[in-house]
This record gives C-alpha cells, structure tokens and sequence, in this order.
C-alpha cells in the first residue's frame, strides 16, 4: 500500500544487491533510527533505564546467538556465559588499562569472548544439533564457575562483584555511577546500530550465505569447497563476539555492576528464546524476539494488576515472574509450531502484503 | 508403461537429430575422440559398510571432455561411485587418479578445489536461499576477499560480490531462469529446482561435473530442456560430465561411453552401442522394464 | 524545436545523430539483461549504429536493398534498423512468431540480402528456409546462446559484429568520411522502412513508408502529448508492427525518449513495473488481461479487503472518469476518491506498473467498455485511437476530455477523413503510405487518385463528431429501406452484456434486423442459482422464460442506444431468439479464433432464419452436434421468438444513453 | 613442579592412606550416578521411542516431586497422593503428546529439541505458581521408605551409609529390571523398540504413534516421579533440582542416547567421577569444579566417540 515500486529499477548489480532496495524501506529505517536517537530527549529516566537501553542490549545478544543459530545452525546454551567473558574481560581491560577509553575496551572484549566460543565451537566438527548444544552446556558451566572461583577476574573484591568504575569521554561521565541514562542510551545505540549494520554487511554477503549454505545442507555446501569446520568456528567467532560485548555493555552501560550469576543458563535461554520467538536467521526478528520477551513482564507488571486489582485479586510480583515463565514456554511452543520463523516471518508477510496490495498475492 | 517407453524413444529420435546437427556443426567428429586424455581414472574401487559391499573391484575411467553414463538397476551402487569420486566416501580398497594425481582419503571439499563439481539424486539445493544465492554459494571456491573486507558495507569484498554477480547471471541466462531469480528455491516446482542444483554446480567452472540423476522425476519437455543443458554445458564450457541416469532414451542420446554398474560390479563398458547390444545388460538392465 | 528540428533532421539517422549532439548522456536504451538494466545513452547509441552501418556496408550492402528484421524487442535490433537506414538500406521488421512459410514469404517477396534476428530459435527458423530466399546472404544473430558450432562463414554475432565495424572506422578515415555522405545522401522522400500486414486474409501486404510519412506521423503523437526526453516507454510489441515501429522507435528518437526492453515476455509486468513507464501504447487484451488477472487475484484476497476494494471500485466507477477529465464533482465524492485513491487505485497503477503514466494508448481493435472505462476511473489515461498501417497509426485520436469508451475521437491533426455512401472511411495524411511493395493493382484498390486510403472499415461521426467504427465495410449490408445494417456493430452492442456470449445477426437483404443470442452459461448460470432458477442443461436454460425476459431487457437497451444514433435508426433488432445450444468451433459455427460464420450459421439453422422473418413466435429445429467426446449426436428443440419494440427518431431524453 | 605434583601424586597418596574416605566418596558418587541414571533413564525412554530429546526430564521430577508433596500437604494420604501424582504424569504425557509433539510430528528434531524448551518453562512457571518457589520436604517415612544411618567400619575408618541411598539404589535396580523386562518381553515393549527402528514396524505391531508417545512419556514420568522421591529423601524437593538434572545430558553422551545400559553406566561413571573429581581436585580449583566436570568429561569423550559408549556408528548417507 505504501510501497511504491514502479519507477525503482536497477542499472547496476551494487543496487540490486543493496540491503533495502526499495526507497520506501530506505526511508523508513532512517526515520526509526531519527526516532530512536530522539528518545534519548524525550524518553523518561525510566524508559531509557528500564525499557530501552536493556532492550537494545538484549537485541544485540539476540542478533550475535542469532547469526549462529538462525544462520550457521549451531544450536548454543552457553549464550549466558559468553556474554560473561566479554563482561569480565572488559573489567579487566578497564582497571589494567585505564587511560584507554572504555568504549574501545567495550569492542575489544568482544575479541576475548570470540577466543573461547572458538574454543568451546571445536567439537562442531564432529558433532551437531543437541550434541553441540550439550558441548556449549560445558562452556556454560565451566565458565560461569571460572567467573565465580577466579578470584583474579574480579580484581579480588570481597564482594565478589565487579562495579563500573567512573569513565569519562569528551569529560562527560560515560560508564560508573555519575553516567546518566541519556548518555549511555546514546553510546549503546550507536554501538548497536554500528554492530548490527556489520552483522547485516556478513549475512549479506559471501559468509552470511555459506553459514546458511551449511545450516540448510551441510553436505552439500561441503561438495561445493566450503569448509565446515573454519565456517561454524567464524560462526562461533562472531557470535560470541556479538554476546561478548553485549554482556560488557548489560555490564557497564546498563546494570553498572554484576556478579558472576548474572551470566547463568537461564541468561542463556531467555536469549535462544528470543531468538527463537523473533525469527531464526533474522537480523530484524531480534529485536522483535528482544523486544517481545523483554518487555512480556513489564507488560503484565502493568497490564495484570489494572485488570485483576479491582477484582480483588492482587498480583504479586512473584505471581507475574511465574506466568512470566508460563507464557514464555508457551509461547515458544506456540511459535515452533505455527511460525518456526517467528516473529520475522510475520513481518516480512506484513512487508509483502503491503507490497503486493490490494493483492493476496 | 508402454507411454513411457514411447515417450522415451521419441525423445530419443529428436535428440539423435539434435546431435547429429551439432556434429555437423562441430565438425563432425564425436567430441570423445577428439581428446583421449583421461581426466579420471577409477582403479580397483572397492566400498563396504561393514558387511555391506556397495563397490567391488570397479574400473574405468572418464576422458577429458566426454560425456561419461553411469547406468544400473537400482542399489547397483552408482551413487556410491560418485561419493567416492568426490571424496564423500572414501574407497575401502583401489584408488581414483583425478587429472593424474591420486589422493587417498580426499576431503570432499578437496575434490571441490581440484575441480569436481556435483548434482544430487533428490535435489540438494540450500532451501531457505534464493534461487540467486543458491548458485552464488557455488562460488564459495572463487572468493578470496578475506572476512575482514566482508565486514564492511563497501570495498573489495563488495566489488567482488558484484563480480562474481555478473558471472552468476550469465548462468541464469544460460539456464533461463530469469523469472525465478530471487524466489526463494523450496517455492520452486521440482523441475525447476533440478535447474538451479545445475546452475549451482555449474559456478563451480568444474572440469567434471558428476550428475546424479539429473532427469529424476521430469516430464517430457522438462528432460527435453535439461538434455539440451547438459549437451550445451558439454560443449561450450567443455566439461567433462558422467551422470547417472535411469531413462536409457537420455543415456542412449547423451553420453559417449557408457559403464553399467551391477550390484557394485562392473559389468560392461562402452559406447551406447555396444552397451546396449551387451546380453548380460540386457540381461541385468535393459530387459527389466522400467 | 522539434518541428524546427525536423526541418533539418528528416531522417531517423540523422536525428540520431542529432540527439546524440543535443542530449548525448541522456539513457537512450535500457534492456533488462543478466539482471539489471543494461543502459545505453545517445552518444553509444549513435556510435553503435555507425557501427553497424559500416559493418553492413562491409557485408556489401548497398543503398536500395532489403533486411529483415527477427525477433523479440532488443536494442540492437532497433539499432540495426537505423543502422540499415544511415546507408540507404530499407528495413524490413518481420513477426518473430509468424510460421516458416509465411516467413519465407516476406523473405523472398522483400528479397531481402541480410536478416538481422535475435536468437537460435529465429537462426534455425531462418536457415530452415534459407533455399526459398536465394537473395540472403548473410545472418546477424544477437544472442549467441546455443549458436557457437554453427557454421559461421556467412552468420557473424552482432557484438563481434559491431567491434569489427568499430575497429575498422578507426583504422580507415575513409569509412567515416562515408558515413557522411551516405546520411547527407538520404532525403525524408526515401523510402524509410517496409511493414508487412499480417493480412487476416490472403497474402501479407508490404506496406512502403518514407521518412516523411514516418516522422510526420511520429511529429503528431509526440506534439499531441507533447513527448519529452524524459518520458520512458516499454517495447515489448511485434517490431512488425506499425504500432511499435511509430511508438518504440519513430517518436523515441524524435522526442529523444528512453526505450525499455524486457528482460523476457514472462517478466513484463515485473520490468514494467520497475521502469515505471510514462507512456503507453498497447491492443486491448493487454489491458483485458490485467484487468482480469486484478479480478482473478481479488477473488482469492480476505472479505474484508474485497469489499473495500468493491467498494472503491465501484466508487471510482461513479467519479472517476469525471475526475479524470477535470469536470465537476461533490466534495464528499472527491474526497472518498482521495481515500480510494491512496487504499486502492495508486496501489493498483502501482502494480500495473502505470503510476508515472501520462498517456495510454489503446488501438488495433474495439476496446471493451467496462474495461475502458475501468482504467480511466482510476486514473490511469487510457485513450483510444484508430489508425492503421497506411497511415502510419494515426487516423483518430481522442482529445483531453472529450473521452468516450465507444468512440475512437477526433481525426487526428493534419488528417483528413471523408466517409462514402456505404459508411467507408476514407482518410489522407502527411503520413499516408507510397503503396504496397510490388502489388500495384492492391496500391490502387487501396489508394484513390486524390490520395485518400479505403480503410476498409466502415463508420460515421456521431453527434459530437467522433468517428464512430462500426464494421468492417465489406460486411456491412443494407436493408430494404435502404438502411446500413452492419452486423458486427450490433452484434457487439450486445455481447458486451456479460449474460451474453455470442450473437449472430441477420438483416442484409431484409425488412428488419433479427438475431440470434448465445446466453452466457457462467454468468446467466451465477444468475440462475442467485435468483434460485432450476435448469438441467444449457438448452433448458435458454429457453426460460425469466432469461429471455432479461436477454429482452438488454436488447431493448441497445435498441435505444441505436435509435440515438444517425446512420443507425434501421438497425435496431425486431425480433430475437436465444439458441437452444451453444455455438461451437467443433461444429464449425465459429472460426478457431472464435469468430461466428454468419453464413454457415444461416444455412444451418435456416428453419430459425425464415421463422424470425415468417413472423412465427416458435419454431422446431433439429441439430446435429459432436459432443465433447466427439461423439455425434442430435438435438431437437422448440424455440421461442420475441417481437421488440423499436424506437425511430432519437429522443432528446434518450441522448445520455449513448 | 609443586603443581604438577599436587595434581599427579598427591590426590592418590591421599587416596592410600584414608581408603574409608576414597570408599565413602565412591559411594556418594555411586548414589547420584544412580540418580543421574534414573533421570538420564527418562531422556533415554522419550528418545529411543520417539527421537524427541527430551530437555524437559528435570524438571519433570521437580515437577513429579512437587505434585506428591503438594498433594500430601492437602492432607491427602500419602499413597493415594502417590496415585494421584502418578495420574498427573499421565495427564502431562496425554498434553504433550496433543499439544506439542503431534503439531510438530515430522519436524526436525532440533525443533522439537527446543519444544521441550518450552515445556520446562511452562512447568517451572506452572509448578512455581501452584506450590510456591520454596523448598519442600519429601514425605520419605510417610512412603515407608528408610531413614537413618548405618556406620560400617573398615580400614581403620568407617564408611557411612544413608538407608534412603541403599534404598535409592534397590529401587533404580528394580525399575531398570522392570524396565528392561518389560521392552524384551511385553508387546508394547517391543513396539517401542520397533518405533525406534522405523515408526511403519510400531503400526505393525497394531499400535498408534501417538499411543506410544504417550505411553512413553507416562513411562518417562513415572520414572521422573521415583527419582524426584529418591532425590527429594537425600535433599529437598526444590528447583534448583532441575539445573542439577541436566547432568543427566553428560551422562547420555557418555553411554549414548538409545542404550539404557549406557544410560546407567554413564551416570555411575558421572557420578563417581565427579565426587572423586571434587574431593581430591577440588580444592586445587577453588572447590564446586562439580558443577561443570561432568559437561567437561563429556566433551573431552564427544571428540573422540560421537555415538556415545553403547551408541552405533552413524553413517551419513547423500
């Protein structure tokens, strides 16, 4: 309906190839990204603190799970853990280095975690499917004992916790505890979108389409020379880099400290969750499978009471934390079995639709 | 039955014409004679899975540029012929010599390096691809822009993208599949899809191109289209090509010499002629309607 | 400027030459190829036909003779024809469709010495008949698929083609001094091109244009909606065609407008879509097929979204036209067009690929109505026009405004058109052709001594002196007043009511007009089982009373449309009966093309015939039939005749009808 | 050096001189990999009839746990609460066979992997929500099951032997019999076996699919319910159980996902293992190296044998 195709042709194979072809989209994208910066103005400390700045790290973590998942079909449990790697490793970066800027730690500590998914992606040579997943069981488990007894990665503290020491850019507090929420919404943004405009230039080109080549028939894509192992492990790579760094922000740009059971299997699996409800081999359906899973509790911690609270029946916190747990499962059952492409695929039928109207088809 | 050995037989005429035209065209000589170099040489091949003997004791060999049928009923082992030649299995006994070098346990992706490209029985396309991506992931091999220029949005990597994008699209205008170039491969009739795994094999540029039934479960003008291919992939690209084919009408007007395949024996070899006049194919093949 | 322009310019090559002086980076060509749009600007393409205009010279080709022309629309076929017409050579653009036989016809009677084709298919066509042309001798192919072990001692690629001819100019100054001479040498009184009429009966007709006729012809089309360079049109007609040749190449390199070709015929509507075309020009089942192919595809859409789209349609069919002539409507209505207009009718040009539409042209044969009409209400502006290939198109155009589904327009600028006592339309214009190419005594059959053509067709100028065709001429009978009785005329009136299928009409020779009427089974069936009307079988259907109540009801409408127009009182129906069965080409009544044998149908059924005129109100007849299974068979039935009334002078009150 | 030392030496030296202690540990290890083989059991049953790789067996014997406990807890007697939860298993097989697996018959098992996601989150959340997030005691006398303890001396120690654990270990050895009786010996037993070859052999032996799903899912869920009482008895029924089951998922890697044998003596191998691990490497690492030795043990194995102890090769087939 909003689209207007006719008149948008291609005369050479860089546009044609182009990630939005259609102006209509290129528009579009501009005006979210326009919006999501001017919240920074006219979003609450609330919106920024609670809703925002947590959704887009979580979309972030989802998008790094989800170019292993989705693209490479690797299945991952240890989403949690690697996310931990780059939080402890940006912790270390920070206090052995601390004239560096810290958003330069934040990108590099994404290398650290890189290093161990590679690691832990060393069985998927031999083995697949819950095999593997079971392989980055180990990693989940070892590593968030190691964040636990490595005293070192810490830095010793009695508490155990690693806290955002004060770091400042252009001497605007950015990282700590004088960091306001509008400032560090902006630098996650643009960090996200930063990231997230590369994960789109690799699914889009030749390695996006030899991590689906394996995921849809690995032996196929074997016949044809691409090597599995160096292909899942650069999976491995990328994703745990993409975890890596959305845990050092969950850190130091959202929670200013943690402990090393923040980093736990069920981190783990409300990331595969949103995954899975925001669409396999997405890049859009991570933040809608974010955004979705993300905002599900606050949602009901609003909706639930409105309604149940002048029937008498008063919703405790804990009460919505369990149908929380419900629902989620349901819905993930729900959309395996209607839409395995998940909230993706409802998006791109919208797209079409809108394409092709007054048309069905 | 009887419509489809008719049809066969007249599909077999009009394709007898077909390559008698080309060889005039040509020249007149038949494209085997015309390089007797060999491109690959199976010696003593021999295949068990556990007890189970899929290949026993087999030879023969594929010549530059000729069009090489493997035939046989079915479970005679054609298919595991060709996983041996691409390296998918590896012979429990003899040995393959592909353009002069033998490779004990070759990776398949090594077979891919030297140049052996492959269609699959029941179509092995990536489903949740492009008809488009599909044959670019065929050029997997010919990229060498390393992940670090894939990771920006423009330079080299791009440059290359669009490179290997125009010889991509001489493929799709090769094999005519304009209309379908950005559908996704699992919406495509069968047909179609056969198609496409060909294009995919074919951005590979292979120097042996093995196909693996490449006419399964086609109707008539879609053999007719596919035959055509394949003769033209023979000819202008000089591929190399051995296939393996149930309808003898296609193996008959195709291929240049024929091996026949029978419970992992070899039992005879030569040029459709010969093959077809040969009692123990008869016996084994020929005679058993199809 | 353009007309100034023409002063000097008076061949296509040296308007090409022109344009690329003028405008030489516009995007001359576009073809959609391996995927994108190949674009070519003036400057390459007058490079290019140079190019080739030297090569062909190379070949031996000599100024006076003949090429033909194979194939789909691609750029370098359009090029080779300016290419052939820079050295004096006479295109000759041939139907790449048309049999082997025919082909070898036009080869031969054109004597042509090079044929210019597109691909394979078109190669072995013509090497198949190769024999029966003893003057060709050389063959220029554009795509090499399939082609590369032929024997190429007299066929030659046309890239490699081009390069040689671009290499050798480079090396020979003398060959661009040639190039010169050979476009200063040719005037707008030459010859220009050779369009064979795939005649619907007997042999193609080679109809001979000069530059004159062409250009002035082109002038008109371009002036009449002033045609700019930056109008882009999609080439995907017959090359044959006058429609195309005007159209796609005349007025393009006159007005310096971009020409798109397709990819393939199956990705049209995609590549129309993407090119966004500004204007069109296309025969009605190119409009039908969308239109029907939109209702096909709503069918299938939510409830929800039918309505709404019904709704709007409907709407549309209400204001739109008048919108679209900018002719006065209620606000409330303008306003629910805007809505419409955003839900549906851009979204629909939108996917017709005719958003950025100034102009359409729709001609070659009578447009439906409804369908007409449709594409108007949502503002897409469609306008008929007749013309024919002696005239190089254009005879009648429809002005802004002055739009009407069943008139074809005004007589084009600079066209004169007189009609003679059987209603035949005569016309004379700049763009009139020399005559057919050695078929003299046809030139005169054709071409009165004062230069007006015989269309051939018959018509008159209705009140508000539109040219109303009506029938070819040779078809239209008199009845015994006198009257003009053309048949096809009012067999169409009535068959553009859905619930009828085919008519066949009688009354040359006689005291009133009758008919028959075949009753559409689909429609008059929905009918039936929404008014509950039980029928076992199609004869029983015909024969219900309610149907022909609503068969009497349409008929009496066209009577009064007729009796509104001159010429037309004598023609209204008297009397009519509905066919007890269908009218099938297995039994010969209609042609393969579905055209009635009026004749064969008369004998046929002659006892009807003499009872719709012995005044009886029934009548039996036996029928043998071939059924589906090609059994024979014989069915007998009672048919029932209805008297109607007829309106003689046209009423005031009755004018809007019209 | 000294490190090298304290790994490679030391711990046996250890060993030597307080064997009552390497006894005692053995035995701790032998319990739970009893308990990792009873749920492991779970995994093994589902996935053997059904290729469904059932992620939600830990929390089905929370689950199972919690439904006998809370049933007692309305004052219900405990063995009508041990009918009454053992129809609740049966109740949950029936649910899960309508709502996921049959909507998701012939999905590739990675799918339905990640359905039994769902279902583990449903049944905390469920679970959760009905009896609370606390901790509960097992109703152990109440079932008539053994309590106390037993010192045995031996080698100048002595070794100390929970009841509920010897009880624990009868019970398993029980079921397992039962178990494997009841696939060489029944009808339904041996369709299951035939499902696992090819589901057209089930229907010859005259029983649907769907019946065997639920039929093995019941079987799954009794033995989710006695190992939640076993492990209930020597802890306290909780969620954290859940996390702790899923050690069951080394164990299979160990002996392979279709071999019931396996299943057992992967989980002895786990258990043993990583009590060992603990008690004598522990403290080198810092201690709780338990929580991921036996995922790490299982890793090292994955490189080396795939298929498992007792699993069979698979061949790929193109």
């Amino acid at each position: 309906m909003i689209y207007r195709e006719s008149g948008q042709y291609k005369t050479s194979y860089s546009a044609d190839m182009a990630v939005f072809p259609l102006r209509q989209d290129r528009i579009g994208i501009f005006v979210i990204i326009a919006l999501a910066y001017s919240m920074a103005f006219f979003g609450s400390n609330f919106m920024l603190q609670a809703v925002l700045i947590p959704f887009l790290i979580f979309s972030l973590a989802a998008m790094g799970l989800n170019l292993m998942v989705g693209y490479a079909g690797l299945l991952s449990l240890g989403t949690g853990a690697f996310m931990g790697v780059g939080a402890y490793a940006c912790y270390k970066l920070m206090t052995i280095f601390p004239g560096v800027n810290v958003i330069v730690w934040i990108l590099a500590s994404g290398f650290f975690s890189a290093a161990i998914g590679v690691f832990f992606g060393l069985p998927s040579l031999r083995i697949k499917g819950f095999y593997l997943a079971v392989a980055t069981l180990a990693a989940q488990f070892f590593l968030q004992w190691s964040f636990n007894r490595i005293p070192w990665l810490y830095n010793y503290n009695v508490s155990g916790a690693i806290e955002a020491p004060l770091r400042t850019l252009f001497g605007v507090p950015i990282v700590g505890p004088t960091a306001t929420p509008e400032v560090r919404y902006v630098i996650v943004l643009t960090l996200v979108i930063f990231l997230t405009w590369i994960a789109s230039n690799i699914v889009h080109g030749r390695v996006g389409r030899q991590w689906m080549a394996i995921r849809d028939m690995d032996i196929a894509a074997e016949l044809m020379g691409i090597k599995l192992l160096q292909t899942k492990l650069l999976a491995f790579a990328v994703s745990s880099y993409y975890c890596g760094v959305a845990g050092a922000m969950m850190v130091f740009l959202w929670y200013g400290g943690a402990e090393y059971n923040v980093f736990n299997i069920n981190q783990s699996f409300l990331i595969l969750f949103m995954v899975i409800i925001g669409g396999l081999g997405s890049l859009i359906g991570s933040f809608l499978g974010a955004g979705l899973i993300f905002m599900l509790p606050i949602a009901m911690g609003i909706v639930l009471p409105a309604i149940f609270g002048p029937l008498g029946i008063r919703v405790g916190a804990e009460t919505i934390e369990h149908l929380r747990f419900m629902i989620l499962g349901a819905l993930i059952i729900f959309f395996l079995i209607v839409e395995p492409h998940g909230l993706a695929r409802l998006w791109q039928i919208a797209k079409q639709k809108l394409r092709v109207w007054p048309f069905p088809y | 039955m009887s419509a489809n050995t008719t049809s066969a037989h007249s599909f077999a005429t009009d394709a007898e014409i077909e390559k008698a035209a080309r060889a005039e065209a040509a020249g007149a000589v038949p494209v085997a004679a015309t390089d007797p170099e060999v491109l690959l040489a199976v010696e003593n091949v021999s295949l068990s899975f556990g007890g189970v003997k899929a290949l026993a004791d087999v030879s023969f060999d594929i010549r530059k540029g000729e069009i090489r049928a493997i035939i046989g009923p079915n479970g005679a082992g054609k298919t595991s012929m060709l996983n041996c030649i691409n390296g998918f299995y590896h012979p429990t006994e003899g040995r393959i010599t592909f353009k002069g070098e033998t490779r004990r346990k070759m990776r398949p992706y090594e077979a891919a390096a030297g140049g052996i490209a492959r269609t699959f029985q029941n179509v092995a396309l990536f489903k949740g691809m492009s008809t488009l991506d599909n044959i670019m992931a065929g050029r997997s091999l010919k990229m060498k822009r390393g992940f670090f220029w894939q990771i920006l949005g423009f330079g080299p990597a791009v440059a290359e993208e669009v490179e290997h994008r125009r010889f991509v699209e001489d493929i799709i205008d090769f094999l005519q599949i304009q209309a379908i170039r950005k559908t996704p491969v699992g919406k495509l009739p069968y047909g179609l899809q056969k198609r496409v795994e060909l294009g995919r094999a074919l951005a590979m540029e292979p120097e042996l191109l093995l196909l693996d039934e490449p006419m399964a479960g086609m109707n008539l003008e879609e053999k007719e289209d596919m035959s055509r291919f394949i003769l033209d992939v023979n000819q202008h690209f000089g591929t190399t090509i051995a296939l393996i084919e149930h309808d003898m009408g296609v193996v008959m007007d195709l291929s240049d010499r024929v091996v026949v395949l029978e419970y992992g024996r070899k039992i005879a070899d030569g040029t459709p002629s010969v093959v077809k006049s040969d009692q123990k194919v008869i016996d084994a093949y020929l005679g058993v309607p199809h | 400027m353009t007309t100034v322009a023409v002063a000097r310019e008076d061949t296509f090559p040296k308007l090409i030459a022109r344009n690329a002086r003028i405008r030489p980076d516009r995007t001359a060509f576009r073809h959609k190829d391996l995927g994108i749009w190949q674009s070519w600007t003036w400057g390459e393409v007058h490079q290019t036909v140079r190019a080739m205009a030297i090569g062909m010279h190379r070949l031996g080709l000599k100024r006076g003779d003949k090429i033909a022309i194979i194939g789909n629309n691609r750029p370098r076929l359009y090029w080779s024809i300016a290419a052939a017409q820079w050295i004096g050579v006479v295109p000759v653009p041939v139907y790449s469709d048309s049999v082997a036989e025919e082909m070898a016809f036009v080869l031969s009677h054109a004597e042509v010495v090079l044929a210019v084709v597109e691909d394979q298919e078109q190669v072995d066509k013509v090497l198949s008949i190769a024999e029966q042309v003893p003057t060709l001798t050389h063959l220029l192919y554009d795509e090499e698929r399939g082609l590369r072990d032929y024997d190429h001692s007299t066929m030659h690629p046309l890239t490699a083609f081009i390069d040689e001819a671009k290499a050798a100019t480079a090396a020979d100054p003398e060959l661009d001094a040639l190039l010169g001479r050979e476009l200063a040498e040719s005037k707008g009184s030459d010859l220009a091109i050779i369009l064979y009429t795939s005649g619907t009966t007997g042999r193609p007709k080679g109809v001979m244009l000069t530059y004159d006729n062409v250009i002035a012809a082109a002038q008109i089309g371009c002036d009449f909606d002033n045609l700019s360079e930056n109008d882009e049109i999609i080439a995907y007609l017959p090359l044959a065609w006058v429609g195309d040749h005007i159209f796609s190449y005349a007025q393009a390199i006159l007005a310096g407008l971009c020409v798109n070709c397709p990819e393939s015929p199956e990705t049209i509507v995609e590549d129309r879509r993407e090119i966004g075309t500004t204007y069109a020009f296309a025969p009605p089942r190119v409009f039908e097929n969308m239109l029907t192919l939109t209702m096909v595809r709503m069918e299938d859409a939510g409830p929800i979204m039918r309505s709404m789209f019904g709704f709007f349609i409907r709407h549309a069919n209400k204001v739109g036209e008048r919108i679209l002539n900018k002719q006065s409507v209620g606000l409330w209505d303008r306003m629910l067009y805007t809505i419409g207009d955003f839900l549906v009718y851009s979204p629909l040009r939108n996917r017709f690929g005719l958003s950025n539409i100034k102009v359409g042209y729709t001609a070659g044969e009578a447009i439906g109505p409804e369908i007409f009409r449709f594409y108007r209400s949502i503002g897409v502006n469609l306008k008929q026009l007749y013309g024919q290939t002696e005239a190089s198109v254009y005879v009648t155009m429809q002005p802004d405004g002055e739009i009407h589904a069943d008139t074809v327009g005004r007589p084009a600028p600079g066209v004169e058109i007189k009609i003679d006592d059987n209603g035949e339309v005569l016309f004379r214009s700049a763009g009139v052709f020399q005559g057919y190419y050695k078929d003299d005594e046809k030139t005169a059959e054709t071409k009165t001594v004062d230069g007006f053509v015989r269309s051939g067709d018959a018509g008159f100028f209705d009140a508000n002196g539109h040219l109303k065709i009506i029938d070819r001429a040779k078809d239209v009978g008199k009845l015994n007043d006198g009257s003009l009785f053309p048949p096809k005329y009012v067999e169409n009136k009535l068959k553009f009511y859905p619930n009828i299928k085919e008519v066949v009409a009688y009354g040359n020779g006689q005291d009133y007009v009758t008919c028959f009427v075949n009753i559409d089974l689909t429609a008059v069936g929905n009918w039936a089982e929404r008014n509950n009307v039980i029928y076992g079988s199609y004869q029983e259907l015909a024969q219900n009373p309610q149907v022909y109540e609503m068969i009497a009801g349409h008929v009496d409408e066209v009577n009064r449309s007729l009796a509104t127009e001159p010429l037309m009182q004598g023609a209204q129906i008297k009397r009519f009966l509905i066919l007890h069965k269908e009218l099938d080409a297995d039994d010969g009544e209609l042609t393969r093309t579905q055209k009635v044998r009026r004749g064969f149908i008369a004998d046929r059924y002659g006892p009807l015939v003499t009872a719709l005129y012995d005044g009886s109100q029934e009548a039996d007849i036996r029928t043998e039939v071939t059924f589906e299974d090609g059994r024979k068979g014989v069915i007998a039935a009672r048919v029932k005749i209805r008297d109607m009334k007829l309106y003689d002078a046209p009423q005031p009150a009755m004018e809007k009808a019209a | 050096m000294n490190a090298l030392y304290q790994i490679f030496i030391e711990p046996f030296i250890f060993m030597g001189e307080a064997p009552d202690l390497l006894i005692q540990t053995i035995w701790e290890g032998f319990v739970s990999g009893i308990l990792y083989a009873l749920i492991a059991l779970g995994f093994v049953l589902i996935f053997k009839a059904s290729g469904v790789f059932n992620f939600a067996q830990g929390i089905m014997v929370v689950f199972a746990a919690l439904t006998l406990v809370g049933f007692y807890s309305m004052g219900i007697p405990a063995i009508i609460s041990l009918i009454l939860a053992i129809g609740v298993m049966f109740l949950l097989a029936v649910t899960v066979e309508r709502v996921v697996l049959r909507p998701l018959v012939n999905q590739p098992d990675i799918i339905l992997f990640m359905a039994t996601f769902g279902i583990t989150y449903f049944l905390i959340g469920l679970g959760e929500f009905i009896f609370g997030g606390e901790p509960k005691v097992m109703i152990t006398s109440q079932l008539y099951l053994p309590e106390g303890r037993t010192n045995f001396d031996i080698l100048g120690g002595f070794v100390t032997i929970q009841h509920i654990d010897v009880a624990a270990a009868v019970i398993a050895i029980i079921m397992i019999a039962v178990l494997g009786i009841f696939f060489s010996k029944t009808r339904i037993g041996r369709a299951l076996r035939a499902v696992a070859d090819s589901h057209k052999a089930a229907l010859s032996v005259g029983i649907s699919l769907n019946q065997i799903w639920v039929i093995v899912w019941f079987a799954a869920g009794i033995v989710a319910l006695v190992t939640g009482i076993m492990w209930g008895a020597r802890s306290d029924v909780s969620f954290a159980l859940q996390i702790i089951a899923l050690k069951a998922l080394p164990v299979l890697i160990l002996g392979g996902f279709t071999s019931i044998p396996g299943a057992i003596v992967g989980g002895l191998i786990i258990g043993i293992g990583e009590k060992i691990g603990e008690f004598y490497w522990g403290p080198l690492l810092g201690g709780g190296i338990e929580t991921w030795l036996a995922y790490v043990i299982a890793l090292i194995f994955l490189m080396f044998r795939p298929q498992g102890l007792f699993g069979e090769k698979i061949i790929e087939r193109v």
